[in-house]
């Protein structure tokens, strides 16, 4: 892949920058302007949600400071009652929409993130188990794989969801929304990680180093993570990125669903259900914002991982 | 063939079996039933009794069994919701929901490909690189903001098309209704079918894409090309049919796809199928029709799997042959 | 008729990457006679199954051709639109691939591939191509040729398949074959008959082979002339009795040295020591310089081109040792 | 976003497809949120259930829109002056079921028994009957437990079924609805209203024609010859159906669409005022609170922090904001037209945060406390914006409030099992007496008073002046009573009162059909302009 010439007379190894500089991944990117656009676009909407609470001009958390008299501001406009402004208007219930976005894609991010992290841990762990034991574990767990691929993500999710509101006693299912939102979205989306990692932990664990370790009783597992790690850290950073535009996108469809996060603290998917009821009454700013920002989001990061893609697999250049 | 029609037959019934286990189990954890089914002016004792007659006292195995029992017969109870046996309900829905799933699959199918044909073709011509764009928009795009979009801009501002609802159906038998016989049946169709079949038309595209650029690499097809066949023999005949094969697995499950993201068409359309059923069932947990629609939908997955792999048997001369 | 069937001018492919343009193929000359059968021999990256792709105009983009000009019957064929070089592909011009696992298309039978094939080279009728179609099969040695035309490719084993790639090469009745290491892929058992099948149909038709192998074995065996090639230029070239047993250019004597026995590969030169350089970094003069423990002053600074060597007749070699003008 | 190429595209549209911009001349195609649970007409007591019936079935006495008790099947009803205990109705004559059957006294007879059956929902508004006889065809009598002059009040969704198609259909007995049991009356249908069902798909579609042998048809502008009822349950695909031209009648469109309906062209938006206010229930008495951090005792107990929460609801700005001015903001639980409605109790309180926040510190709750306030979202109109709108002004004097919106049904099983701290709910009198609101909302509950007063609020001086209301016949001294028992609700902040609701019908503008404030549009009275 890479194309750092190891000729081991050269006296020192280039500074990481340096190799990162002059690698291919680096130079496909540099030469693709829509890929550096959405790259900076996606780190902005990243920065500004993670920031939120040191960038947004409101709280629109806290009901208590909210003043139900802003509520259905246009953008750009005095509210005639308050004198306020907001850049990006207000909703129903006079929350600034710009800073509600912010803590939106916080919300949204934040489980996007952490869905994308719990399947990753999940699937590498099981693929890694997987190949590495073979026979029945194996089978098993493929088996189990292969029947959750064939149900669609949203599916597994929504049941999931499903369970977990009957589990969960009601005065705890808003605090607990979130992470039954990150458990559903992860849990239907690691059967990828764990097939990438399991083919290539098959094909590693018979070459000798492995077999050597085993001679010196070091963990087996432990040396083939640390050899098969590198191999697969391209197609998963693949999975996880396209994954983190799927899990976004999957938050907001069931926060618009209306079994996701909780009104009271909305993620962007959330604010676009709110927003939906006001759209042919004119108050458009409560949901075309929220959704742009939807928009921008999943399709940056689609579009980093689109070229992360094509750029890892020589074969399609 | 025939092994492996059986052992995917058997692995299906494992995976029924496992579906039914788990819907059943919503109405172990899922609250008290009860609490939904009676009316404000219920006593206890009317509760009781309905406990009773639910069978809700007896030990779990044996309400495990009578599940299973009462489903193969394809009797899931009482709606908590709506009163009414789970099946009819079902019954009287699925049509729609079927109807607007196989329209949708035409529309994602036939344009996905040659849409996804034509961008694999002119690799890099401006309309192709247009097209891969506009795609990961549509991919990017939650179904429901479509959704959203389409009925304002084509129902409410053009007056074009219904923004909700089957419009004027018609009864063909027993249990089949459709509204592909009446104008507004018709017209009722195309938006929540270009919003159901949107996102899978960019997927299709895209795989079908990838595997024809795929395709296009392999030696059989440069080898067609020294024999100096005609393009379009090479891009059609050859590489086209090779890069459906593949497709044919995948789209095969985009249809189960499909028919579960009709939840989400058919809660922004008001579409009366199940999908609606369904997230109205979570919305008040009304475990009957939950755990109904789960096993519905994997019994459909579970078909869809058996034709894909039946079909791919079919086409694929590789997989049809007795060993050498 | 002139006895040069293809001439290869001055030949230059480059493939542009990202801030440099690499040449992958650097004022490549020769010719084919008709009839005979031109071996091609070097490592891998030495260009020579590039040579062939650029031939049949199936370079891989961005690859293209900067320079030069190739001759078929003395006629232009590099410069071709699409759709009339598409005629000579097959018709005049065929290739045989590496690999007959993957050559043939597996979703079609041999017939229907065969069929395509013949019909649009040849004006003859649904039937008659069928019959022409198992005779070709027949012809690479198919046994039950008739009754297995219907069958499809993965019902054959890799030897008899690579003779269907033969019998499709052949379809078009061809003046020139360029079958790129069509051996390397099979048992070493049928590799030998797969040359001899070859070389007995090429003879029998009177069309011209360039044959790219890795194998000297098949090169004695088979070739009338032999090209070496190294870092995409053309170092050596003469019959093969000269190349073999004569060698002229310090590459090719390196590469004969190596080979105890004559069936070997060459894929590593463990007697010459270093490795071909990347086409990124090719040195300055002579490509092999580095390498070359001849090597003088003039080596490093001008590049060397072919240059007919006295008293061989039929032998040219890219090599300052070789000049007669500046030892004389 | 509004920019729209209707100039440009008008060509293309009508080749497309065309749809019909204003209602048709005959058809109305009717939309509401929900749909009817069955068409027994005995099984459930329910809004939408009834609205359908009353399409298809009459009842004896209806409520027209002027909330008047108006002659349906019965022509005179009046209580025998020398048996107190006993209502007289005379019948119409003349009048046939859609399948033929003719209508008498038996008829009348058989439903009331029918609606008195175990299974039946109605049969809390019927249970004083003790006995019904019919004195000819055309006369029928019913005797009560006691003398009870509110009778006819409660007859008024009371449907009349034909005896004799009822048997022949094995549809005598009311269906047991919460068994999930089904007979032929709930999918089919035979009364004497001014409609015939001719096809029905539960939670898709409805259809109705006109009855030619309707007995009202020159008493009725009966303009309507087909009716389509499409329930939808999204408000904006509700609203993007009246203004694509799909429907021609939208009995419950969204506040925020009102304005935009209206501004359309085509669409009329009706109003009137509804027999319903929303306020919220405080459970002030437990000891300790299940949602709150105070522990030990209980915040509502102390009427400070009811006052200060009072203060510190705006009802202005919700009826501006989240209403869109679509209510009547409220200072007590009943709406104007029941009796015993005060304009000076009704008036809203102004709101006042900083008094509030003194009264908090003064009763001990200077930090706040916290409390989950439990709503239904999709009952009430706006349910859960008011409830956020709320959430978010209790924060601002340290009443933090979390908020748990959900379905109406579950919201109503964890009520009545007691289960709720802070609660949401809509209430309607109609009774049109403060007596039903006393009764149901505000007396101590035990078994037989009370039955939905959650709050745990016990005070014997109003139950005792509550009590003498069923029996005290001097309507001055009564209404003297019924004022004093205000004045304690008022003085004691039982509830928070937040609005009476406004009911809001949408229409094409060729439609004239006035509100009916119980939301029962009777289609028989829609014309055409």
């Amino acid at each position: 892949m890479t194309t750092e010439q190891t000729t081991g007379d050269q006296p020192l190894r280039p500074s990481l920058w340096r190799r990162i500089v002059d690698s291919d991944l680096f130079y496909s990117f540099i030469r693709s302007p829509v890929v550096v656009v959405s790259a900076v676009l996606t780190l902005i909407i990243v920065l500004a949600a993670a920031f939120a609470p040191w960038i947004a001009p409101h709280t629109p958390f806290n009901p208590a400071s909210l003043n139900l008299m802003n509520g259905f501001t246009p953008p750009f406009s005095v509210n005639e009652f308050t004198g306020d402004v907001f850049i990006f208007g207000t909703d129903s219930q006079g929350r600034d929409v710009f800073s509600a976005i912010l803590y939106g894609a916080r919300v949204s991010l934040l489980v996007g993130f952490s869905a994308v992290a719990f399947a990753m841990i999940l699937g590498v762990g099981l693929g890694l188990l997987a190949g590495y034991k073979g026979g029945w574990v194996d089978s098993l767990i493929m088996r189990v794989a292969d029947v959750q691929l064939s149900f669609p993500a949203i599916l597994v999710a929504l049941m999931i969801f499903g369970v977990m509101r009957g589990v969960i006693p009601p005065q705890q299912q808003d605090q607990l929304a979130i992470y039954v939102l990150i458990l559903a979205i992860g849990l239907s989306d690691w059967v990828q990680y764990a097939r990438t990692v399991r083919s290539s932990t098959m094909s590693e664990k018979n070459k000798e180093y492995v077999q050597a370790a085993r001679l010196f009783s070091i963990p087996a597992p432990a040396i083939l993570f640390k050899h098969i790690l590198p191999n697969v850290t391209g197609p998963i950073l693949v999975i996880a990125t396209i994954g983190l535009a799927l899990a976004i996108i999957l938050e907001s469809t069931l926060s618009f669903l209306g079994v996701g996060v909780p009104a009271t603290q909305p993620s962007l998917g959330t604010l676009i259900r709110i927003g939906q009821d006001y759209l042919f009454s004119g108050e458009w700013w409560i949901t075309i914002f929220p959704g742009m920002t939807l928009l921008i989001l999943a399709l940056s990061v689609n579009l980093v991982g689109d070229w992360l893609r094509d750029a890892l697999n020589p074969k399609l250049r | 063939m025939l092994a492996m029609l059986i052992r995917r037959l058997l692995q299906s019934f494992v995976v029924m079996l496992v579906v039914a286990f788990i819907a059943f189990s919503l109405f172990q954890f899922v609250g008290d039933p009860i609490n939904n089914m009676v009316g404000q002016e219920a006593s206890a004792q009317d509760r009781a009794e309905l406990r009773e007659r639910l069978g809700l006292n007896d030990p779990i195995p044996i309400q495990f069994t009578r599940f299973v029992g009462n489903a193969i017969q394809g009797n899931f109870g009482m709606s908590y919701r709506m009163a009414r046996p789970v099946s009819d309900v079902i019954a009287e829905r699925l049509p729609a929901t079927l109807e607007l799933a196989m329209i949708s699959a035409f529309f994602a199918l036939s344009i996905g490909i040659g849409l996804g044909v034509y961008t694999a073709l002119k690799r890099s011509g401006v309309l192709s690189n247009f097209i891969m764009t506009v795609s990961l928009i549509g991919v990017s795009l939650p179904t429901f903001l479509i959704g959203i979009l389409l009925i304002y801009l084509f129902a409410v501002e053009l007056r074009w098309l219904p923004s909700f609802g089957r419009g004027q159906v018609v009864r063909v038998n027993d249990w089949w209704t459709t509204g592909l016989l009446t104008p507004s049946g018709r017209a009722s169709l195309i938006l929540p079918a270009i919003t159901l079949g949107l996102f899978q038309l960019t997927l299709i595209m895209r795989l079908v894409r990838a595997e024809m650029l795929e395709v296009l690499r392999t030696d059989y097809i440069k080898f067609a090309r020294a024999r100096g066949l005609a393009q379009r023999s090479i891009h059609f005949r050859h590489a086209l049919k090779n890069t459906l094969l593949p497709v044919i697995t995948i789209t095969g499950l985009q249809l189960g796809t499909i028919i579960a993201f009709a939840i989400i068409t058919e809660t922004v359309f008001q579409w009366p199928g199940v999908g609606l059923l369904f997230i109205n069932a979570i919305r008040f947990v009304d475990i009957p029709m939950m755990s109904a629609y789960l096993v519905l939908i994997a019994l459909v997955f579970v078909v869809i799997n058996l034709i894909v792999d039946v079909l791919y048997f079919v086409v694929d001369p590789r997989l049809r042959a007795t060993k050498h | 008729m002139s006895d040069v069937l293809l001439s290869i001018r001055d030949l230059v492919v480059e493939f542009p990457k990202r801030d440099k343009v690499l040449t992958a193929l650097d004022h490549i000359n020769f010719d084919v006679r008709r009839g005979e059968i031109l071996g091609m021999v070097g490592e891998s990256g030495a260009g020579k199954s590039l040579t062939g792709a650029a031939i049949i105009g199936l370079l891989e983009p961005p690859g293209h051709i900067a320079q030069g000009e190739i001759l078929l019957d003395g006629q232009r064929i590099d410069n071709l639109p699409y759709h009339k070089m598409r005629r000579i592909r097959g018709k005049k011009i065929a290739m045989i691939f590496q690999d007959p696992l993957t050559s043939l298309n597996p979703i079609l039978t041999i017939a229907e591939q065969l069929i395509e094939t013949i019909r649009t080279h040849l004006p003859l009728s649904e039937k008659e191509a069928r019959e022409r179609a198992v005779q070709l099969l027949e012809e690479v040695g198919i046994p039950a040729a008739r009754r297995r035309v219907d069958d499809y490719p993965h019902h054959f084993s890799g030897g008899m398949r690579q003779r269907v790639v033969i019998a499709l090469a052949l379809a078009g009745e061809p003046d020139l074959i360029i079958a790129d290491e069509p051996t390397t892929a099979l048992d070493v058992s049928v590799q030998a008959q797969i040359i001899d099948v070859l070389k007995k149909l090429c003879r029998d038709r009177g069309a011209s082979v360039i044959l790219v192998t890795h194998d000297m074995g098949v090169i004695a065996e088979a070739a009338d002339r032999v090209a070496v090639m190294y870092a995409g230029r053309l170092a050596e070239i003469g019959t093969v009795r000269q190349v073999v047993l004569d060698p002229h250019h310090p590459y090719t004597v390196g590469l004969m040295g190596s080979i105890p026995s004559l069936t070997h590969d060459i894929d590593r030169l463990t007697q010459i020591p270093g490795s071909m350089p990347r086409l990124d970094n090719i040195p300055k003069g002579c490509a092999f310089n580095p390498r070359c423990e001849r090597a003088f002053d003039r080596c490093y600074q001008e590049r060397p081109d072919l240059i007919a060597v006295e008293g061989s007749e039929d032998s040219q070699v890219a090599c300052w040792l070789f000049d007669q003008e500046a030892s004389a | 976003m509004t920019i729209t190429p209707r100039a440009l595209t008008t060509g293309l549209a009508t080749a497309v497809f065309a749809l019909s911009a204003a209602a048709s001349a005959e058809t109305l195609r009717w939309a509401n949120v929900g749909d009817s649970l069955t068409l027994d007409p005995h099984a459930q007591n329910h809004g939408q259930t009834h609205t359908i019936a009353h399409q298809i079935y009459n009842t004896l006495i209806y409520s027209n829109a002027a909330g008047a008790q108006t002659a349906g099947l019965a022509t005179d009803w009046y209580i025998l002056d020398d048996e107190p205990d006993v209502w007289e109705f005379t019948l119409r004559e003349g009048v046939t079921f859609h399948e033929g059957q003719a209508f008498t006294a038996d008829d009348v007879v058989f439903s009331f028994e029918r609606a008195l059956h175990a299974n039946s929902d109605m049969r809390p508004l019927i249970n004083t009957i003790t006995e019904i006889w019919a004195e000819d065809d055309y006369t029928v009598r019913m005797r009560t437990d006691g003398p009870n002059p509110l009778l006819a009040n409660n007859l008024t969704n009371l449907f009349i079924m034909s005896r004799e198609w009822a048997e022949a259909n094995d549809a005598t007995v009311v269906q047991d609805f919460s068994a999930g049991e089904e007979n032929y009356a709930v999918r089919n249908a035979n009364g004497t209203g001014p409609f015939r069902l001719v096809s029905r798909e539960a939670d898709v579609r409805t259809e109705m024609e006109r009855f030619d042998g309707f007995w009202g048809m020159d008493q009725y502008p009966m303009e309507v010859s087909r009716i389509v009822f499409t329930p939808i349950q999204s408000g904006s695909t509700r609203a993007a159906a009246l203004l694509s031209g799909e429907i021609d009648f939208l009995q419950d469109p969204p506040v925020q669409d009102v304005n935009r309906l209206e501004n359309s062209g085509d669409i009329v938006v009706r109003n009137a005022p509804q027999n319903r206010s929303i306020f919220f229930g405080m459970d002030q008495g437990r000891d300790e609170l299940r949602t709150s951090d105070v522990e030990g005792e209980n915040p509502f107990a102390d009427r400070r922090v009811r006052e200060a929460m009072n203060l510190a609801v705006d009802r202005n700005a919700i009826q501006r904001i989240v209403m869109r001015g679509q209510s009547a903001p409220a200072g007590m639980i009943a709406p104007s037209f029941v009796n015993g409605y005060e304009e000076e109790l009704d008036r809203v309180t102004g709101t006042n945060t900083a008094r509030a926040r003194e009264l908090m510190a003064e009763a001990g709750y200077a930090d706040g406390f916290s409390v989950t306030m439990t709503c239904t979202n999709d009952r009430y109109i706006e349910d859960e914006g008011i409830c956020q709108a709320v959430t978010g002004m209790l924060g601002q004097i340290g009443v933090n409030v979390r908020l748990n919106a959900r379905p109406n049904s579950i919201h109503f099983a964890e009520l009545q099992n007691g289960e709720l701290d802070f609660y949401l709910l809509g209430w309607g009198v109609p009774t049109l007496d403060s007596h039903y609101v006393f009764d149901f909302l505000l007396e101590t509950k035990t078994d037989d008073s009370g039955a939905w007063n959650f709050t745990g609020w016990s005070n014997e001086e109003f139950d005792a002046l509550s009590r003498q209301l069923p029996t005290e016949t001097d309507l001055e001294r009564r209404n003297a009573l019924i004022a004093e028992a205000w004045r304690i609700v008022q003085d004691e902040i039982v509830y928070l009162p937040i609005h009476h609701q406004v009911l809001n019908w949408a229409m094409r503008s060729n439609i004239e059909m006035d509100v009916h404030p119980e939301d029962q549009p009777m289609i028989k009275y829609l014309s055409f302009n």
